[in-house]
């Protein structure tokens, strides 16, 4: 048996095949229902209901996505220049741990509709900053950025570990290491009233298309498409490499970081060690279920957030184990991949 | 009356001894027909408001949790949902007419089983291990070392915290170390502490629940809490219309007899016991007040 | 000063080591031996923990310690080969079908451990392994406690250590492992399947990961709790970079990064002031340095990361 | 003769639409050497690797020795006598010498290797057969041809009695090549039978007994080398005549580009010292010189890939600094670069995208790319430089070796460029795609390009190029006219050996 390369691809497949693996998914989950005891196709239901039967669960879905479309971004646009950025996990909550720091106390004072922008700059930097190291050790001394970029995560919640139990204390926490709250006009208007839901959402889904464009009709989306498929051959085109890895890295960071600053400003308001339940992971997820198709991230970003937020909710309701609700996510996840590659591949004999 | 429909959101899993007091308190009010109880655990900080709101949603009256990681929030999601009475754990003060907050306040516990190891400690030092120095655990951990310094003001305190609320084994590392730097009584505050003195044949002070049956040869004293007083209270509260807009933490204390010491029997000379008996009845009567100090203890 | 003495000198702080390392000692080499082969394994933290709960599980039920460890060490190998499945067999990214297996692996395991043990007060536990009596060498004085008042595992996974690094350098199954993630092409080309070889390291280095989890839950303690792995995978492939691929080298690191988690408890108690997590940072900062320094000698296995298909250039 | 030890009989293979082994049947005797001559995408190494096991034939059967050999597995081959010599090496460059040898030569679960004994087997191979190695060196220190010989002593190590050869001349110099051949007629002569591939019809007219030719996956013709001619093998490859164009007398024009004392230091090593040459428009300047002399270092460094250490660059008279891509481009410099899928083009992108990748600024408005612009530009490549296999918006990949040497060649010539800087322009190409490229590049030297050819192929340069210098440890040999100069004289300059400042100036 052996796999061969697919040159046309048909719609047929194109849309069966994740559409299998989301069967697929919810088959092999629903198996686990079963043992549990719970009626399945009554679980099913839950999960819809709990994705987007009410007003509350539609928001919790959006807002749950919010970051993810951010984080997805952030994986996407590395990985297509393969810069296989592990690292938004880090990035996010060092963009989260800037916009704590500067608009709680520093930046405060400043009005509003300045504050805002200005802390998702500032969001953006931090996460910019952090990959950096892992790019500059690849550039410099050709060290994989895999590991390098995961490692940081590490580096990176620690430092934010040892800030919010040091100088960003909250004195107000009673003692709980987390950060101070930014300031009240700081956070980012809701798009629903009673809800989480705030414009992050419509944040990112601009930036979406926004990087769509860039990637498809820039120079520097061609430019940085060839870097990362064949850096040599770039190099001998005359694309300036380093300059362009810097590029994407800082985009790619700068994405991851603004998903932080935005969950601390849409969301928490400050923040802790377990701000993220594994965002920047799930970016690289989100990012693989898209293809690294920008456009097509805010729609896997939708899709991990329906599975996840609406198998959290139906475990709620039957009373099963909460953990089925990650168990479903990585099982599409997984499913999910196989899927994509038989749309690349054929089998043969 | 039909039972009152109580919803339960742990933020670890309900394995953790506190967890575990509420859970239990609600398995059992559960069982005696009062509520009605379902539950979700290890609910991640992003997760938990939106668990509060699918629980006020689904019609649930009273929800029990803890709002350590979440205040902020917790209260915001109170706000949006008026009719639902929520009553949860927090370092924080209660808010509008349906925030309820209490805090764990088995410090009298603490004391008494501290008064204990004090005459029982043999290189007159003894240690502590905690979580995260917030101001409940201070307290807690400054009551056993006060204990143990009423009855013997020579001896030497140690503590460590692990940084984390759950992590049985690094908790037992902590203990280690401890008893390698001469203690020889572990007040464990958090679990995993008596599973390094039961290694090294040390005895060790449990907290919240009974940890002797686990550990019989080892843990000698426990610094009980109950959560069922504090429940019965809410419960009372919505069923009879009340706000809950308040601190529950009181009923929590030995006096209104929300927690306790249990001890077993000889483990500590029989003076001591007496010494410690005595104060057990004042604290009760209300004639001694244990300190309440909530400085990180050093 | 003289305290910093008094802690290195104490026998409990090199018995700690010891137990701290041991886990580590079992994902690293897994993770090695994997990478060896070509193949990066990110699932190491679901499959510990996986092993953490099936191990433990099944001494629950009554099945004795080693096969404890057994079963565990098969519940990797099976998550061994998916992730070969996926990674070798159809070629897909090696990190992200880690990711995944890391996701499945540990909320599989969660919800597996919640079913078989529905909700108890305190966790349920088992009697771990005790400390071997080793005659002579554990009454020894010092050495005695600092070193031999270890349980069976440790000692394993020393073992393990010295002969996976005799294998992978001395016989020809470890050639064949190391072609295999140098080039697989040539690997081929000389008769060696490359893609049995990848799974047989895999699986084998899965199953190693898993047992590590299993110390977890029955040496180092005697219960299991989901998040208990704590990152602890993690950390096991930034050891396997510090190493430099080479099993002893990964004994020392695991050592060395135990050393600092021990020191830092033991610190604790007596000064104030560093924050714990600047110690807890020293491995990652160790090993990306270590990086830095080797990736110029280009010593990484060439082929890392890089599927192989057969018939496709 | 003999029973044969090796049949081919009916191989048939495809790869999705493409029939790239069409019933293929022949033989091999023992002692023989066959030579498998076919255009590029013929199915030479197509079939090879079935007989080796690495493809699973889709119909036919191999039979060694009158058995039948299991297909796809290369174990199997091996196990049979099989040894092959990859077009492209397979080896690890972590690895030693030895390493690289011993892996698969074991029983897999021994306890531990035979490194002695394999040391003295491998040290017994290499003196029997001249090919010296040292077998605890990690391979990737090794030059080219070393590797080259860590490849065949693979084969033989294994016991290989039928030997396949990849293109083995591909990378190797004249000098190299004539060596490899006279020990393999020397391994023949001791019982060996062998396969080569090669497109350079000398060597398959020195070294091979028979030849065999594939056309279209299908096998045209077989020929006894004693029976047919050159010319013979290249109309039978290519299905037409073809011949190789000839260069025209032409005169000069003025110096475009000329270095003066040009050298370049990396990573310590003097990789190009004291180089001076200068170009005249409309005439083809040959460098000649053994593989690892400099000649990469010299073609990055004219691309602007590599920046220079010391000496002088005078472009059209002007002293310039360090080039970056952008300024040769800008500068009019087209280039064709030694490794055509490494860096000539990038595979996974479209044809149109590889097009105007390296000169994006005009294809481009306020950072935006002019895609339909971009197009016409590809869609006039192929047309003109008869590329084919694509269109603009397929992927580059699928185009073969000669078809994206048209490519890159196109790109660069439809932009009249006044400098061409042309690195083994024509290696690995098939007789009519090195017609081809060829003409293209006399006609732009008839058009006053001056082209700088940097080549190991003799006779390419001498076909080509008005004056040749030859570069030899970094150092360029003063030039000697193309008419005045044989092959005997090149192989000296090529040795080092030219004397210094002599003749030279007159030849200028
Ligand atoms: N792995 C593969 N997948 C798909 N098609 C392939 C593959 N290998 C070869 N082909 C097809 O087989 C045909 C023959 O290719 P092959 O490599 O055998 O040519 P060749 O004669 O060796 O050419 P060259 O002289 O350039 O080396 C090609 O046209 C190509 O389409
Ligand atoms: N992976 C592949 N899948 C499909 N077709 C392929 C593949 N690789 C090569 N081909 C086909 O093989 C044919 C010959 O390719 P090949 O790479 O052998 O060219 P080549 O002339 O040998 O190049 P080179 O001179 O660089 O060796 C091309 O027509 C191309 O379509
Ligand atoms: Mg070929
Ligand atoms: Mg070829």
């Amino acid at each position: 048996m052996r796999f061969e390369r697919r040159e046309q691809r048909s719609l047929l497949l194109l849309v069966g095949a994740p559409f299998a693996a989301i069967v697929v998914a919810l088959a092999l989950s629903g198996i686990l229902i079963a043992i549990a005891g719970a009626p399945v196709l009554e679980a099913y239901r839950r999960i819809l209901i709990g994705a987007f039967g009410s007003r509350l669960s539609a928001t919790e879905t959006l807002t749950r996505a919010t970051p993810l479309m951010l984080t997805g971004l952030a994986a996407a646009v590395a990985f297509r220049a393969r810069l296989w950025n592990i690292g938004a996990e880090g990035q996010f909550y060092l963009g989260a741990l800037a916009v704590a720091a500067f608009g709680s106390q520093l930046l405060a004072g400043l009005p509003g509709p300045i504050l805002i922008p200005v802390l998702l700059v500032i969001g953006a930097l931090a996460g910019m900053v952090l990959i950096l190291i892992p790019l500059w050790l690849r550039l410099r001394f050709s060290v994989d950025e895999v590991v390098t970029s995961l490692l940081m995560n590490f580096i990176a919640v620690l430092i934010v570990s040892m800030l919010v139990d040091g100088i960003l204390k909250d004195p107000l926490a009673f003692g709980w290491p987390q950060s101070q709250s930014v300031a009240d006009h700081a956070m980012l208007p809701k798009l629903v009233s009673r809800s989480r839901l705030h414009i992050g959402l419509a944040i990112a889904v601009v930036l979406a298309f926004i990087i769509a464009f860039v990637q498809s009709r820039t120079v520097f989306g061609l430019q940085s498409r060839a870097a990362g498929l064949n850096p040599q051959g770039a190099v001998f085109a005359g694309v300036p490499l380093s300059r362009t890895l810097f590029k994407v890295a800082c985009l790619s960071g700068g994405l991851a970081g603004l998903a932080g600053a935005i969950e601390v400003m849409g969301v928490r308001g400050y923040v802790t060690t377990d701000l993220s339940p594994g965002f920047g992971y799930s970016g690289i997820v989100v990012a693989m279920l898209a293809n690294l198709n920008p456009v097509g991230v805010i729609f896997a970003a939708l899709f991990t957030a329906i599975m996840f937020v609406g198998a959290d909710g139906m475990s709620r309701s039957l009373g099963i184990p909460t953990y089925i609700a990650d168990v479903t996510v990585a099982l599409s996840l997984l499913t999910m991949v196989v899927a994509l590659f038989f749309t690349q591949y054929r089998v043969r004999r | 009356a039909a039972p009152l429909k109580v919803a339960g959101i742990h933020a670890s899993p309900v394995e953790n001894a506190w967890n575990s007091c509420l859970h239990a308190a609600l398995q059992a009010a559960a069982k005696d027909g009062v509520i009605e109880y379902v539950f979700s655990e290890g609910v991640s900080g992003t997760d938990y408001p939106r668990a509060m709101r699918e629980y006020a949603e689904q019609g649930n009256k009273l929800i029990i949790g803890e709002a350590y990681a979440v205040e902020k929030e917790a209260r915001l999601v109170a706000a949006d949902y008026p009719d639902t009475a929520f009553v949860l754990g927090s370092s924080g003060n209660e808010e509008g007419s349906n925030f309820g907050v209490f805090g764990t306040w088995n410090h009298d516990g603490a004391y008494l089983a501290g008064m204990l190891a004090g005459k029982m400690t043999k290189s007159n030092i003894v240690g502590s291990v905690g979580a995260i120095p917030i101001p409940e655990v201070n307290m807690l951990i400054n009551a056993f070392a006060a204990g143990v310094k009423a009855v013997n003001p020579d001896a030497k305190h140690l503590v460590a915290f692990i940084g984390t609320f759950f992590d049985p084994p690094k908790a037992r590392e902590a203990g280690l170390a401890q008893i390698d730097s001469g203690a020889d009584i572990l007040f464990g505050e958090r679990i995993g502490t008596a599973d390094a003195a039961k290694e090294r044949g040390i005895k060790a002070v449990g907290s919240l629940i009974d940890y002797s049956p686990r550990y019989p040869e080892t843990v000698f004293a426990n610094a009980l809490w109950g959560f069922r007083p504090i429940l019965n209270a809410a419960i009372a509260d919505v069923a009879a219309g009340k706000p809950v807009g308040k601190n529950y933490t009181a009923f929590g204390l030995m006096k209104e007899g929300g927690s306790d010491i249990v001890y077993v029997k000889g483990a500590a000379s029989s003076e001591a016991e007496a010494a410690m008996e005595k104060v057990r009845a004042d604290i009760k009567s209300g004639a001694f007040e244990v300190p309440k100090t909530m400085d990180e203890p050093k | 000063m003289s305290t910093l003495i008094d802690i290195l000198a104490s026998a409990g702080l090199w018995a700690a080591i010891l137990r701290i390392a041991t886990p580590l000692i079992f994902g690293t080499l897994g993770a090695l031996l994997s990478e060896r082969a070509g193949v990066l394994n990110l699932g190491i933290e679901g499959v510990m923990t996986f092993g953490a709960m099936i191990g433990w599980l099944a001494v629950y039920n009554g099945v004795d310690l080693w096969t404890g460890i057994l079963v565990a060490a098969c519940a990797g190998a099976l998550f061994g080969a998916l992730h070969a499945l996926l990674t070798v067999t159809l070629g897909l990214s090696q990190h992200v079908c880690g990711l995944g297996v890391t996701l499945f692996a540990s909320s599989f395991s969660y919800y597996v451990f919640r079913l078989a043990v529905p909700v108890a007060g305190t966790p349920p536990t088992i009697i771990p392994f005790q400390p071997l009596e080793i005659p002579v060498l554990s009454s020894l004085p010092f050495l005695g406690q600092a070193v031999f008042t270890q349980t069976a595992p440790t000692y394993l996974a020393i073992a393990i250590a010295l002969v996976m690094a005799y294998v992978l350098f001395r016989t020809p199954v470890g050639l064949a492992v190391r072609m295999a993630g140098e080039n697989p092409h040539a690997a081929e080309a000389q008769g060696v399947n490359p893609m049995k070889v990848r799974y047989g390291a895999v699986i084998v280095g899965s199953a190693l990961m898993a047992v590590g989890g299993a110390f977890l839950t029955l040496s180092a303690f005697n219960s299991f709790f989901p998040t208990m792995v704590q990152g602890r995978g993690w950390i096991c492939i930034a050891l396997v970079v510090f190493s430099s691929w080479r099993p002893g080298r990964a004994l020392f690191g695991a050592l060395l990064f135990a050393f600092f988690d021990a020191f830092q408890l033991r610190l604790q108690t007596v000064v104030e002031g560093v924050p714990y997590q600047i110690f807890l940072m020293t491995p990652y900062i160790l090993s990306i340095a270590a990086l830095a320094i080797m990736a110029r000698r280009a010593r990484v296995p060439q082929a890392l990361m890089q599927p192989y298909r057969r018939g496709e250039r | 003769m003999t029973a044969p030890v090796l049949e081919i009989d009916g191989i048939s293979k495809r790869f999705g639409d493409n029939l790239a082994n069409d019933g293929i049947s022949m033989a091999l005797a023992k002692g023989e050497v066959v030579a498998l001559l076919g255009e590029n995408g013929a199915g030479k190494t197509t079939l090879m690797n079935i007989l080796f096991g690495h493809y699973v034939p889709d119909a036919g059967s191999i039979r060694i020795d009158g058995v039948e050999l299991p297909t796809g597995t290369p174990r199997a081959a091996i196990r049979a006598g099989v040894g092959m010599v990859h077009q492209h090496f397979s080896l690890a460059a972590n690895l030693t010498v030895l390493e690289n040898i011993m892996t698969g030569t074991e029983k897999l679960w021994r306890l531990r290797s035979g490194t002695t004994g394999a040391r003295r087997k491998l040290l017994a191979i290499s003196e029997r057969f001249g090919l010296k190695v040292d077998a605890d060196a990690r391979l990737g220190d090794l030059s080219v041809g070393e590797q080259q010989r860590v490849e065949i002593l693979k084969a033989l190590y294994n016991d290989a009695r039928i030997l396949i050869l990849d293109e083995p001349t591909a990378v190797l110099t004249n000098i190299e090549a004539e060596r490899l051949f006279t020990t393999l007629r020397d391994m023949a002569r001791q019982g060996l039978s062998l396969i080569f591939i090669s497109h350079k019809l000398d060597e398959v007219m020195a070294a091979a007994d028979r030849i065999v030719v594939l056309r279209g996956g299908r096998m045209v013709a077989e020929r006894k080398a004693a029976d047919t001619s050159k010319a013979e093998l290249a109309e039978l490859m290519i299905g037409r005549r073809v011949t190789r164009p000839v260069r025209e007398p032409s005169a000069p024009g003025a110096v475009v580009l000329e270095a003066r004392n040009v050298g370049v230091r990396i990573g310590g090593v003097e990789r190009l010292q004291n180089v001076g040459f200068s170009l005249h428009a409309g005439e083809v300047l040959g460098i000649v010189g053994v593989s690892g002399n400099g000649q990469a270092p010299l073609a990055r460094l004219l691309s602007g890939t590599l920046a220079r250490t010391s000496g002088d660059l005078l472009l059209y008279g002007q002293p310039v600094g360090n080039l970056s891509v952008a300024d040769v481009v800008d500068a009019g410099i087209g280039r064709i670069p030694e490794d055509r899928n490494g860096e000539g083009a990038i595979g996974e992108m479209a044809i149109w995208e590889n097009a105007v990748l390296e000169r994006l600024p005009a294809y481009a408005s306020a950072g935006l790319v002019d895609r339909k612009a971009a197009m016409a530009f590809a869609g006039a490549i192929i047309e003109q430089f008869d590329v084919r296999g694509g269109n603009p918006a397929s992927r580059t990949r699928l185009l073969s070796g000669g078809n994206m040497q048209k490519l890159i060649l196109g790109r660069n010539l439809s932009q009249r460029p006044r400098i061409l800087i042309a690195a083994q322009p024509a290696r690995g190409l098939d007789e009519g795609a090195v017609v081809a490229v060829h003409a293209r590049i006399l006609e732009a030297r008839k058009a006053g390009t001056a082209v700088l050819l940097i080549s190991e192929d003799l006779d390419e340069v001498i076909s080509l190029a008005d004056r040749i210098q030859a570069i030899v440890g970094g150092r360029l040999s003063p030039p000697v006219v193309a008419e005045q100069a044989d092959a005997r004289q090149l192989g000296l300059m090529m040795a080092g050996d030219w004397d210094n400042g002599s003749e030279v100036a007159h030849a200028v």
